[in-house]
C-alpha cells in the first residue's frame, strides 16, 4: 500500500461519516484522481469475504464497515442490536419519500389511503428523513437522509432500483380491474 | 387481530370481513344493502373489548373500510343526475389508478425491508476521534470566538433570578398566638363550648394548633377541659373563678 | 486470514476501547488461546509501516488505532468540528472558568444552581479548560488553556472584557465571586 492509500485508510478509519473523493482529496492535499487510484488500491486490501472489515461505498462516499461473518459477535461484544426494524407503514411512507422525493405528508397519505403523522415523525427521529422547505401549497416536503443510504448501503439515490420493477404483474392489475368493473357495472344496473 | 377476520353480524351478512370483502367484490352481496356504518360499530367495539388499539390492523381496517364507503357511495350516485356524468368505468379505473399506486409503494416497502435485513450485518464505527484529533492545536488555533460570549455569560449568572413562586401551593399559616386569642375569645362570650366548634372548618394543621394552645391555655389557669374517654369530645370551659 | 482472525478484526474496528483477550474471546465465543493465536495472524496484517491503520497492544488489550502517516491529513479533514459554537450551559461554565480561576466544579455548580459536569467535560474534551491541582477540600480546580485564550483571540486573562459590562444589576460593588454564588443561591433554591 503506498502512502497515500495508508493515509485514506486512516481517514476512513477515523470518520463517521462517508467521505467522498473530495473531501479526501482536500484532507490529503492531492488530486482526485490519486484518490480514486488510492481507493481503488484499498478496495484490493478490503475485498468483500476476506477480512473483517470492508470498504463500502454509501451515501454517496465511501465507508469502512465490518462484515457481517462478526455480527453474532458484535452483537455480543456490543450488547446492542444494529437498528430496529421498520414497520410496514414506516417502511411505506419511507418508500414513498425515497422515491418521490422531495414529497409532503398529504401527498404519502394520498398514496397510502391513510394518514401517516405517526410513522413519518418515526422516521424523522430516527434520522431517515429530513425537512426539505415547503410546496407551493406551504406543506413541509420530506427527503432522504445519508443516513437513510448509509444504513440501507446504497451509493447514493440512484441506486434505488426502478420503482416500475414493482408495479404488479399484468396479470394482477386484470384481476383486480375486473373486480373493480364489475362493481361499476352493479352501480349502472341498479 | 388483523382486521380482515373482524366478526361481522350484519343484516345481510355473518362472518368475518374479509369474507365480506370477497362477496362485495363477486358481488354476491350487494353492497348497497351493506351498512357500513355498522361494520365501523362492530369494529370499535371489538376495540373496546379486547382494549388494545393496534395500529397495523388500525390501519387495515382504515384503509378497506374506505375503500368500501368510497365504493359505495359511487354506486349510490343516481347515473342520470347532471353535471356527475363520472362513467362507472371512470370511476372504477380512479380506483384502479390509486391501488395500483399503492401497490407499487407497498412492494417498495418490501424492497427496503429486504435491503435494510441484508445490510444488517454491517456495522459502522462511532468510536470517538482520538482526544488529540478532537482539539485544535495550539500552533495553528486561530481566534474563532468572541470574548463577548464570556462577558454575556457571566453577566447573566450576575443576574439575580425572580424568587420562586410559590402561590399555587397552598400553605396554611397559623399561629399559636392566633389559636390562643380565638380560644379566649370563645371562653369569654361562652363560657363553655365543644372544642369543635373552636375547630369548625380548621385544616389539620389548625386543628392542631389549636389544640397545643389549648394545653397552654390549661397551663396557664385559663381553661379548663373535660374528655369523658379517649376520642369523645373535649368540652372546654372556664375555670371556676375563686376571686369572684 | 481466517474467519476468527476475521472476527477478532472487526470487533477492535467497532470497539471506542482496547480489547482484552478474555473480552475477544468470550464476544467470538471461543478460546483465549485461539484469540492469541488469531491476533498474532492480524498481526502480520497490520505490521507498522504497511497500512493506515495498525494495532497497538496497550494497556488493557489490543486496539486498532490510525498510523502517525495520516495525523496532517486527519487534523484537515476534522479541523471543522474542532471550534463548534458553544452551547448556553458550555459558555456559563467557560465564563466562570475564566473569571474565577482557578475554580471547582461544585463551586460551577453552585454558581450556574445547576450540575455542571457535561459541559465541563466537553470543554476539558476541546482543550479550553484543564485541571489545575486541588482545592483544600480535594475538589480538582480548573483553570483556561493557552488554547482558550488563542480561539478567544486574547492577549491574556486581562483581556477578558469587563463583567460590569455586561452586568445587569450593578448594585454595590462586590467581589464577583460572592455575588455570582448569591445569585447562584438563589437559582438553585428552586
Amino acid at each position: 500500500m503506498n502512502e497515500l492509500a495508508r493515509i485514506v485508510e486512516a481517514l476512513l478509519f477515523l470518520s463517521a461519516e462517508p467521505l467522498g473523493v473530495t473531501e479526501l482529496a482536500g484532507a490529503a492535499e492531492v488530486s482526485e484522481g490519486e484518490v480514486v487510484e488510492a481507493l481503488a488500491r484499498l478496495r484490493e486490501h478490503y475485498a468483500e469475504g476476506f477480512r473483517g472489515v470492508v470498504l463500502r461505498e454509501v451515501a454517496g462516499g465511501f465507508a469502512l464497515a465490518t462484515d457481517p461473518v462478526a455480527e453474532r459477535a458484535a452483537r455480543r461484544l456490543l450488547a446492542r442490536p444494529r437498528t430496529p426494524p421498520l414497520t410496514q407503514a414506516q417502511a411505506e411512507c419511507l418508500a414513498a419519500v425515497a422515491y418521490l422525493q422531495p414529497v409532503s405528508r398529504p401527498e404519502i397519505a394520498r398514496i397510502r389511503g391513510v394518514a401517516s403523522e405517526s410513522a413519518v415523525g418515526t422516521l424523522l427521529e430516527r434520522g431517515l428523513i429530513e425537512e426539505s422547505g415547503r410546496s407551493r401549497f406551504g406543506a413541509i416536503l420530506y427527503r432522504t437522509t445519508a443516513l437513510f443510504e448509509k444504513l440501507f448501503g446504497l451509493a447514493g439515490l440512484d441506486s434505488l432500483p426502478d420503482p416500475a420493477r414493482f408495479d404488479p404483474s399484468p396479470e394482477e392489475e386484470g384481476e383486480l380491474r375486473d373486480r373493480l368493473l364489475r362493481a361499476g357495472d352493479a352501480r349502472s344496473a341498479g | 387481530m388483523r382486521a380482515a377476520s373482524l366478526d361481522l353480524d350484519l343484516e345481510v351478512f355473518q362472518g368475518p370481513f374479509d369474507l365480506l370483502l370477497t362477496l362485495v367484490l363477486r358481488e354476491e352481496v350487494d353492497l348497497l344493502e351493506v351498512e357500513l356504518a355498522d361494520v365501523v360499530l362492530a369494529y370499535v367495539d371489538h376495540l373496546e373489548r379486547t382494549g388494545e388499539l393496534e395500529l397495523e390492523a388500525a390501519t387495515e381496517f382504515l384503509v378497506l373500510i374506505a375503500a368500501l364507503l368510497e365504493l359505495k357511495s359511487r354506486l349510490m350516485l343516481p347515473g342520470e343526475e347532471e353535471g356527475l356524468d363520472w362513467e362507472p368505468q371512470e370511476a372504477a379505473e380512479e380506483l384502479l389508478a390509486r391501488m395500483l399506486e399503492y401497490a407499487r409503494y407497498r412492494a417498495a416497502a418490501r424492497f427496503l425491508h429486504e435491503r435494510l435485513a441484508a445490510e444488517s450485518g454491517f456495522r459502522y464505527r462511532s468510536a470517538p476521534v482520538p482526544r488529540a484529533l478532537r482539539r485544535a492545536s495550539l500552533e495553528v488555533a486561530e481566534a474563532a470566538y468572541d470574548p463577548e460570549l464570556l462577558g454575556q455569560a457571566i453577566g447573566g449568572l450576575l443576574r439575580m433570578p425572580p424568587p420562586l413562586d410559590l402561590h399555587h401551593i397552598p400553605r396554611p399559616s397559623v399561629t399559636l398566638d392566633q389559636r390562643l386569642a380565638h380560644l379566649r375569645k370563645l371562653l369569654s362570650d361562652r363560657r363553655s363550648f365543644p372544642f369543635e366548634d373552636a375547630v369548625a372548618g380548621a385544616d389539620r394543621l389548625t386543628e392542631a394548633v389549636t389544640l397545643f394552645a389549648l394545653l397552654e391555655l390549661y397551663k396557664a389557669g385559663e381553661a379548663d377541659w373535660q374528655q369523658k374517654e379517649p376520642f369523645s369530645p373535649i368540652t372546654v370551659s372556664a375555670p371556676a373563678k375563686e376571686t369572684e
